[in-house]
């Protein structure tokens, strides 16, 4: 997986993200502000602007640039979040020009680890981490070695996960103001997670030569 | 959606545009980064109070930048914290040896973009200090205080503070009085009409024709309660109640600002105001300062929010002092 | 309907009772009726300029009295000229024997009690001047230029005005000077979304989606064509041209208002004056002078006005002189 | 017709513009600003407020008093037209404690004159004035010399008048700025007019001992 490869699945995300964009917006104003659909999209669209001429840089290059685009482009609740995301996953493959089987799992966790050191939510508190916490621990729990089998597990984890924010009360960001009556309404932030990780999810089905990273 | 503009994605650039064209003499973009803008002449030698938030709620927060008041402010997207780059730069501009005091709203978004930047500042050997503005007690109870959100103390806090920086606090008394001051700063919202953010074009909220929400934020969140809208007389009531209840020992004078949330209209707000005097009258609160107005919109929103400041007499000072930003002109 | 009032057959008394309790230095009220509001501290020995209208376009007019303003308002009913009672009862608490000018809109309401109320102050011996404004180019053509009805000029001329009589004219020159300046002063509004008289609860208009409203007053009254809306850079295009197009000789320099009807946003209102400066610029018009606010409203209307003032260095010194009332403060 | 009697009659017109305080609103909120139907209902019980204490008073102190409690109440534009009215009345039979057939003439002239005087409006400007002339010119042309009859056909006269409106391009009052957009909308100030048109004649009607006035 090249830096090349890295600006295809970075594509994908942004475009189902654009797909989600009213579905985003019609959730976060409902238990927020009502800003993140259009947070996401423009986030991404400014990491596709500025990966564009990294297609011959390591995948830590673009990861990194992807990561200062998105702060920048957005602030907000998930500027810092993904950012530091993005940074600590460029700092976990730093150096390789192509990335195997073996980085996706420290790339993942750092990814993961990235959001938590940040954001410092836990799962229940209805915030994107309950998509991407379970859903790292189904990638890491599988005992398969095969790479589609733990994303397989890893997106329906996180599936599991977003729909378990609906019956949750906000202890984290915007939404916690609302307490008891943010129940019943899934949160933003984990669908968008959960769109970015099934987007990546599918982008390893479709590459060419399936699972097997160069 | 119905609004005065033309590709919503770049109001935010002109309109800092239209404020850069016609106010001149207050504020000028910085050169490090096209949303940070700073005061039209830099204040030498004392700390500079840099502030930030979301685009949306002018004239909060760019109005609160000139002399008397802070020093920059970064912009963020519509109801969206500003990233760190264009904090740093409002502070690095306005920074002259005394040190960046940070004050913004206690939003995750703005407390993580804010720390990011008060971290890149302290890289580089600027001294910095935050104060983070949590005045509304709609969105917490008093136990959990510290994780109240800002609302329209945030702009008392701006006064107050670019006042005393403009007098000479130096960074860590003017810290410790901000600090102060806010805790004795109490707030309260209510709505009874949508905003429209206008990216999305679509409504905050849908309420009946009688009901309102109380404790509602500034950016169309839902608030803590939807209850039946009252009088004038009964808002002033509830929302007296639920601010004086909150400090744990009455104040004996205070300074009010009855903020305007966009599309209610002055006499609205005075026949409020009206209301909560009277009370405060019977409560025998003194009342020694008042402001009434539009300080920190939430777009086309209808509905107002109570803030209420213990008092004393340097706080009243500095509330009184000159300042000249497009939100807040008085004595210059 | 929903707004932060009681009875609103009580809200201009409640509003007024909440505004004299909070402003004490700036108002008080005339001892010879209650719809008379004068400035808290007479000033001695120069002309008095008395304004008035109709209520519910707050901070009009009772925002505009104060040093450096106006000497004393008479308020109206909703939408209504105040009787010739309280402008006498307003005219009598400020008159120290320089005379009175009555100055006020171009309505058929206001004419006839501001007449009669100029025969009563005549009768006593109080020498009595008035200025009618009619700066609202989207209410008649130019030729029949003096029925046009008065808009947001009108601010500019209580400003004026009021600057000019501080600083000692005498009631002749004092007229002579407000009958030049409103000479050259043209105005047009437009507006999207209605307001609601709180008496009747009738939204004034209704509006499709598209469609905007070219030539409206303050009141909510019908504007002149109905056509769609357009962006702000084409609000700015038509509204600029019609305004321009007006004036006999292009003007060099010019003093700026761009004034909000109510729900329209600050940010919405730099928008379009960054539009209106770029084709000023284009045209080597000068601005010389620029307000962004909403100074006279319609209640919660959605809309704007542009007003333009060709100016002279005279006229600029007065709109940049001091004053304080409740809508507008500057240099006190 | 004593004094008192011009109460209860005062009192009759109120009662109606209360009826038709909707109506008068939605005609203005199209040609003007809306208050028409407020300002109307407003002023007229002002005038009932003022005049109760005068039962024993003649006709003149009513109306003088109404006249001044009219415009105190209201201002707008109604209110010194109104106004003036009251107060030429009043003149027109100053002094009489009761009025005659005789006076209703001098009554009725004294009160389109002085709307005239005050407000300079001539019939087709699409005001008031519209079914005020008409009415008193056909009061005037009836050969009859019995009151009702003349009564009649004024209100007659003064319907068609308030229905000419409708066809009209304002040309005074706040419509006037309307122009041609005014056309197709009845003058709200016409049917305020008609309303206590119809209601003077009304009165009469009822009037125990019918035409005869005493
Ligand atoms: N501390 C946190 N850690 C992780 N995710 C968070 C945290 N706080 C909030 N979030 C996520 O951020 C989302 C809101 O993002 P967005 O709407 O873009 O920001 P904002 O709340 O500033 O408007 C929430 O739905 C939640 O999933
Ligand atoms: N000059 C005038 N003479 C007679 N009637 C007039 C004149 N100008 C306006 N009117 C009447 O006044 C009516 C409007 O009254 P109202 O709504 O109370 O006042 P405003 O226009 O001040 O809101 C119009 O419908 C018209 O019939
Ligand atoms: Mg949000
Ligand atoms: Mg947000
Ligand atoms: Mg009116
Ligand atoms: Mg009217």
């Amino acid at each position: 997986m090249t830096g090349r490869d890295v600006i295809t699945l970075l594509e994908l995300v942004a475009e189902r993200l654009r797909d989600h964009q009213d579905e985003l917006t019609a959730l976060d104003n409902q238990v927020g502000d009502g800003d993140h659909g259009v947070t996401m999209v423009q986030g991404w669209s400014a990491i596709l602007a500025a990966v564009q001429p990294l297609r011959n840089q390591p995948p830590s290059e673009v990861l990194r640039t992807a990561g200062q685009a998105f702060l920048n482009a957005v602030g907000a609740t998930v500027g810092p979040l993904y950012a530091t995301a993005f940074l600590r996953t460029a700092g976990a493959v730093d150096g390789k020009l192509s990335l195997g089987a073996d980085d996706a799992g420290h790339a993942f966790e750092a990814w993961v680890e990235g959001l938590h050191a940040r954001g410092k939510a836990d799962v229940g508190e209805k915030t994107m981490m309950d998509v991407w916490i379970p859903a790292w621990e189904a990638f890491r729990a599988q005992r398969s070695e095969d790479l589609q089998t733990k994303l397989d597990a890893a997106v329906e984890a996180g599936w599991e996960g977003f729909q378990r924010t609906e019956a949750m009360a906000a202890r984290k960001g915007r939404a916690s103001r609302l307490a008891e009556r943010s129940m019943g309404v899934a949160d933003p932030g984990a669908l968008s997670a959960y769109v970015i990780l099934a987007a990546v999810g599918d982008w390893f089905k479709t590459r060419p030569g399936g699972m097997v990273l160069t | 959606m119905k609004k005065l503009l033309n590709n919503p994605e770049r109001a935010i650039e002109e309109m800092t545009e239209g404020i850069l064209a016609a106010h001149r003499d207050v504020l000028r973009r910085s050169a490090r980064h096209p949303r940070a803008l700073v005061r039209a002449e830099r204040a030498d030698g004392k700390a500079a109070v840099i502030i930030g938030g979301g685009s949306g709620h002018e004239p909060a927060f760019l109005g609160y930048v000139g002399s008397g008041l802070a020093d920059g402010v970064a912009l963020g997207n519509f109801f969206a914290s500003p990233p760190p780059d264009p904090i740093v730069a409002a502070a690095r501009d306005s920074e002259t040896g005394a040190g960046i005091l940070l004050v913004y709203g206690n939003y995750s978004g703005d407390v993580m973009n804010f720390e990011m930047a008060a971290e890149l500042l302290a890289t580089e050997g600027i001294p910095v200090e935050s104060l983070v503005i949590a005045d509304d007690v709609g969105s917490a109870i008093y136990e959990e205080r510290s994780s109240r959100r800002g609302i329209a103390g945030e702009v008392l806090a701006y006064k107050i503070l670019g006042a005393a920086a403009d007098q000479g606090y130096a960074l860590s008394p003017l810290v410790g009085l901000g600090r102060q001051a806010m805790e004795n700063c109490r707030s309260i919202g209510v709505a009874w009409t949508p905003c429209t953010l206008p990216t999305t074009g679509v409504e905050s909220f849908a309420l009946a024709e009688g009901e309102m929400e109380l404790g509602i934020g500034v950016h169309g969140e839902p608030g803590v309660q939807r209850i039946a809208m009252g009088s004038a007389d009964q808002i002033a009531e509830i929302t007296l109640t639920t601010v004086l209840d909150d400090f744990p020992i009455a104040p004996r004078r205070v300074a009010l600002l009855i903020n305007g949330l966009g599309s209610t209209s002055l006499m609205e707000l005075y026949v409020y105001l009206r209301a909560v005097m009277a009370r405060l009258e019977k409560y025998r609160i003194e009342v020694g300062w008042v402001r009434v107005g539009e300080l920190i919109t939430s777009q086309e929103m209808g509905g107002c929010s109570l803030t209420m400041l213990d008092v004393d007499d340097n706080l009243l000072d500095l509330l009184r002092a000159p300042c000249y930003g497009l939100g807040w002109r008085q004595g210059c």
